[in-house]
């Protein structure tokens, strides 16, 4: 067997046990921690698919930022209201709505070819000039969403005009 | 990926974190010594000759000491946040080149590696803040993890400067570039930011807000002891070896000498040295400013980096993109970058806070008040002024 | 995980409860204060004292006279030597004793370089509290001058017993003047250059500029004295308003604040210590030779009566009621601890701080647990 | 000044200053590096020996412990085996006994004392390893008072008073009686007092 194999399994128990630990774990800290694993999985996936910018993309935001301001939230919380729940009357929606991603991924699995020989990495190169010149106007409109985001963050957190500033905006 | 492959990776990582225990013995030696220079004290001078021996002696008492569990903690998460702190300040290491040929493993990303990973220590503070069942490790967690957010932001965009006057992400090519003439001269002000907004990811004074002795008595770290608080610190120290040698690589031109006379291992060697050299100048200067500063308040802290360094530091790449861009001589750069550093400590210096009248304290003769006949304070009083 | 909280009733959000001593580092001694807190604002405040209460007002009862002056030495412990004179003032006034000339001036000298390391400790303390680890360092170097002045006059650094019911205990020592005057050059130094290591700093105007103000009124409703009333505007020094031993003779300013603030507060006793070595200066060139104490009994009889003495310690106005019933023992002591009425206002002054900032309020006012518990 | 401008350059420079001073601070156990003891400083009481009759100054008259405002000590006094011939002292002390983990090192026991008897010596390190250790008897305080004596050259303040040897004054047997009782009554007026109000 070789090796970036038994890395691939490595990566994916990561993905799985972290997914697996999100849905099944009942301290909603505990969650979080779970979802973290999974992210470092999946980014553990990509470095073996030699997608190194995407793999560290994927520490940076989802890793780094994300997990930690979905904490930063719970903390935040009173966890107590969180302990006892155990049923949700939603259930049934979540599972159909559940299964239908699991089709959609599973086709899109199966239609999309399996490339063979060996990937050599995206150079950096390449992807920054498909970005900002292909790419540049959806790029943009991204960044304007998240800078939409951002100040609507700032606006909804400030209690009344005047007042010092509360906190920070991430 | 052969066994001697696997084998050789180990090697190199056992060799690796051997070294970087070794820096963090003399950086905690060099820390004390440096701090009691300022202070006028000795520092430790009992173990080993001038007391060289003490980080020893400290890892050996810290490592024999017991291990407190709180009651209420919660036992994983307690006992994996060291760890996870822990891990990414190792992990950095694995692409830092010290020389040209000794790195680990040189990565074509290395720059954007190195702070990918660096997000992650945040984790393990925020683990241990919540773990530890106190309220002041709640509350330092919480410091913790709004502090090191933000300043992620400038300490980016900084490092982005660079990246782009590099035109590269790869630390042995970014030192390369500085062979004539090095960032720190081209980027004063992308400089300050990377200094600044690294003591603030460190949570070095006058940034440290998030393990502040004397208001959250220690933060995340307070309800640990023995070897899991030393792995803490080990961390700690790893990440301030690191920015150091960071600065130096990303603004101080590296090991790169205009002239170096020898080849091979020789040159290496001297290299190495440089570094080492230049690295400690940068140390010193974070242990100066340690022995020198107060620290700030979480909302000026906040206010501080949102508010100055986050505009600074794009306004920063934008000259940098102009100047690039239109092909203009490196001293545009530098004199935009001056006047933009000039501007941010005329800002800081005219902060609404501070610039409030200083001599707010007047004297009063005693002569005058005892002159007055009948004396009523409130009569003299000067506080409605 | 165990959390004590408690509803905010004006927006149902949720108020931290956390217990800030008896064993946090920056309450200075065993003090204990409730904060309840909504992030790091906080919202309500409760201090709880007593935990060095050792009965001193009580013991007093059943001493003799001069073994009461050990127990003020241990009241207020940095600022001793002004503790012992406020109760030996008392007990001259209620026997009607006449303290020699030279006896006054010693006093007046030692007070005030006890006033000098009171502040001095207080400012390292200070930059402590703001997370400043080199002033207290540059302020103990001071300190230990004037302390090795005091062992070299009294033979204790702190607790020095010396100043006695009639005078002093001993005379000066014969090299005094000379160790005095090298005392005072190099506390001129050094008061300049801690100033000048942290009083210009932005981040600790930042930190103290508009922090735990309280206006003159209020600080007059609520008690305070001392250096933390000046701030406040309210020009009111006992050494000059209601002068003591021989204060009116002496040329010197009171530092008066504005706002009231952490600056202030702060700031006023650093122009203190200069105010106070200027005195001394005066003193010590006035120092007249003659007896050192007027002649006391060794047991001290005072005859029936009561008297009330104001003096102005380091920390504010410390006042000694004092009930003799003609025996050996008084009758009642009573202690008025300006750090104790200091303390009162400390509510009102946390209204809306942020928790950083009850660390640098509750410095700012220079509590000695040992004094508000007595 | 640009440190009075920018106040953050100016504590750096204050820092930098002192970097190169030397270090205010010294090695505490070693000998050479001590702060010296002032000449009036007051370490843990102490009795001194009369080296002429090779005795204490010590009657145990028990003023000092009258006196002592925490009650730290104790004493008995016995007859003198050496009165008359050897000593003018009638009674000497027979035991004595300070407990150092309550004695607040006040002096006011020295103030008291009429017969020179006990000192303040510049014992300063009694640390202990038992709980009781702190309590000292009549000859770790007598060894402590000669050891003192010897270092700081000590004489009897009122030599002709104190004195022990019998040949010194015959006459003065009458002071030394007179003192005892004096004391013994403790708080009558003594001579000297002279304040017209009392």
């Amino acid at each position: 067997m070789p090796g970036s194999l038994i890395l691939f399994y490595v990566a994916a128990a990561f993905v799985l046990s972290g997914g697996i630990g999100v849905v099944v774990s009942k301290n909603i800290v505990y969650c979080a921690f779970s979802l973290l694993v999974s992210m470092i999985g999946i980014a553990g996936v990509f470095l073996l698919a030699f997608a190194e910018f995407l793999a560290l993309v994927q520490i940076l935001i989802y890793g780094g930022a994300v997990v930690i301001v979905i904490l930063f939230a719970l903390m935040l919380t009173r966890i107590e209201d969180f302990r006892d729940i155990s049923d949700n009357r939603n259930r049934p929606l979540a599972l159909v709505i559940s299964l239908g991603l699991l089709a959609m991924l599973i086709a899109s699995l199966v239609r999309t070819p399996t490339p063979q020989g060996d990937q050599s990495a995206v150079s950096m190169v390449e992807l920054g000039e498909s970005l900002f010149t292909d790419w540049a106007i959806p790029f943009e409109v991204a960044s304007l969403v998240l800078l939409v985001a951002l100040v609507g963050a700032i606006v909804i957190v400030r209690r009344d005009a005047g007042d010092e500033e509360q906190g920070d905006p991430s | 990926m052969s066994l001697s492959e696997v084998f050789i990776i180990l090697a190199k990582a056992v060799i690796l974190m051997l070294s970087v225990s070794l820096v963090v013995l003399v950086l905690t030696y060099a820390e004390r010594k440096a701090l009691a220079r300022i202070q006028q004290r000795m520092g430790p001078t009992r173990v080993g000759f001038k007391g060289i021996l003490q980080p020893v002696a400290d890892s050996l008492k810290l490592i024999t000491k017991e291990d407190i569990l709180p009651t209420w903690a919660d036992r994983g998460v307690y006992w994996l946040a060291p760890i996870a702190v822990f891990v990414p300040a190792f992990l950095m290491w694995v692409t830092i080149p010290v020389t040209r040929q000794i790195v680990v493993e040189n990565l074509d990303l290395g720059l954007f590696y190195i702070t990918a990973v660096s997000v992650l220590s945040v984790l393990g503070l925020l683990m241990a803040g919540w773990g530890s069942a106190s309220k002041w490790a709640v509350m330092g967690g919480l410091r913790a993890a709004g502090q090191l957010i933000s300043y992620e932001i400038p300490f980016i965009m900084a490092i982005l400067g660079v990246a782009m006057l590099a035109q590269s992400l790869d630390l042995t090519e970014i030192v390369a570039q500085q062979h004539s003439v090095s960032f720190a001269l081209v980027q004063p002000l992308g400089l300050f930011i990377f200094l600044t907004s690294a003591l603030a990811e460190l949570g070095r004074t006058p940034f440290d807000i998030h393990h502040a002795e004397s208001e959250v008595i220690g933060g995340p770290f307070v309800e640990y002891s023995g070897a899991h608080w030393s792995i803490f610190f080990l961390a700690e120290y790893m990440n301030t070896f690191t920015i150091a040698v960071l600065t130096v690589l990303l603004f101080l031109g590296g090991w790169s000498w205009p002239t170096m006379p020898f080849e091979g291992f020789l040159h290496a060697t001297l290299s190495l040295i440089w570094l080492l050299i230049k690295t400690s100048a940068v140390l010193w200067l974070i242990f100066w400013i340690r022995g020198t500063y107060p620290r700030l308040r979480i909302d000026q802290l906040m206010a501080f980096g949102w508010k100055l360094l986050v505009p600074l530091s794009f306004l920063n790449i934008v000259i940098t993109a102009i100047v690039l861009f239109y092909g203009l001589p490196l001293w545009v750069l530098t004199c935009l970058s001056g006047i933009l550093l000039v501007g941010a400590v005329c800002i800081i210096r005219l902060n609404s806070s501070s610039s409030m009248e200083r001599d707010t304290v007047r004297l009063v003769s005693a002569k005058d008040v005892r002159s007055k006949a009948k004396f009523s304070p409130l009569e003299t009083s000067g506080g409605a002024e | 995980m165990q959390i004590h909280e408690t509803e905010n009733e004006t927006d149902g959000s949720i108020d931290l409860m956390i217990n800030m001593g008896p064993q946090h580092p920056s309450t200075h001694g065993v003090f204990r204060l409730v904060i309840w807190v909504d992030g790091e604002r906080i919202i309500k405040s409760e201090p709880h004292i007593g935990y060095l209460h050792r009965g001193s007002e009580k013991i007093c009862e059943s001493e003799h006279y001069s073994q009461i002056v050990t127990l003020f030495d241990r009241m207020d412990y940095v600022g001793n030597l002004n503790s012992e004179l406020a109760f030996c003032l008392a007990t001259e006034k209620i026997m009607d004793v006449c303290v020699p000339e030279r006896a006054e001036y010693i006093r007046v000298i030692l007070c005030e370089l006890n006033r000098v390391a009171s502040h001095m400790l207080f400012y390292g303390v200070y930059g402590l509290d703001a997370g400043a680890m080199t002033p207290i360092l540059y302020a103990f170097r001071e300190r230990e001058k004037i302390q090795n002045l005091f062992e070299s006059v009294t033979g204790a650094r702190m607790m020095h017993n010396y100043i006695r019911i009639g005078g002093v205990k001993e005379n000066l020592p014969r090299d005094f003047q000379q160790r005095l005057h090298e005392v005072l050059e190099h506390l001129k130094r050094g008061i300049e250059e801690c100033d000048a290591l942290i009083s210009k700093n932005e981040m600790f105007l930042a930190r103290t500029k508009g922090v735990g103000a309280i206006s003159g009124a209020d600080a007059i409703d609520f008690g305070v004295t001392g250096p933390a009333l000046r701030a406040s505007g309210v020009v009111e020094d006992i050494r000059v308003t209601d002068p003591y031993s021989i204060y009116d003779r002496f040329d010197f300013n009171i530092p008066v604040g504005t706002y009231g603030d952490c600056w202030d507060r702060f700031y006023v006793r650093v122009e203190e210590m200069r105010e106070s070595v200027k005195i001394i200066e005066q003193a010590a060139r006035d120092l007249p030779e003659g007896d050192i104490s007027a002649a006391v009994r060794r047991i001290v009889r005072p005859p029936k009566g009561e008297v009330f003495v104001r003096t102005e310690s380091p920390r504010g106005d410390l006042a000694v009621f004092l009930v003799s019933d003609g025996t050996d023992t008084p009758y009642r002591v009573k202690v008025r601890a300006p750090s104790f009425a200091n303390l009162q206002a400390l509510e009102q002054m946390l209204q809306g701080a942020y928790l950083a900032d009850a660390v640098l309020i509750l410095g700012s006012i220079d509590l000695i647990m040992g004094e508000v518990d007595r | 000044m640009i440190g009075d401008i920018i106040g953050f350059i100016g504590g750096l420079a204050v820092t930098l200053k002192s970097t190169w001073r030397e270090p205010v601070t010294a090695e505490y156990p070693e000998s050479d590096k001590r702060l010296n003891l002032e000449e009036r400083y007051m370490g843990f009481p102490a009795l001194t020996w009369d080296g002429d009759v090779e005795e204490p100054y010590c009657t145990g008259c028990m003023v000092c412990i009258r006196e002592c405002p925490t009650q730290c000590m104790t004493a008995e006094m016995k007859d003198n085996p050496l009165y008359p011939e050897e000593s003018r002292r009638r009674k000497i002390v027979d035991t004595f006994e300070i407990n150092l983990g309550r004695c607040i090192i006040c002096g006011i026991c020295v103030d008291v004392c009429s017969f020179d008897a006990i000192e303040m010596s510049h014992e300063h390190e009694l640390s202990k390893y038992e709980r009781n250790g702190n309590r000292v008897d009549l000859q770790s305080l007598i060894s402590m008072g000669r050891s003192y004596q010897q270092k700081v050259g000590w004489e009897p303040k009122n030599p002709g008073k104190n004195r022990g040897t019998p040949q010194v004054e015959e006459n003065s047997q009458s002071a030394i009686n007179d003192a005892e009782v004096t004391d013994s009554r403790s708080g009558e007026p003594m001579e000297g007092d002279e304040c017209p109000d009392l």
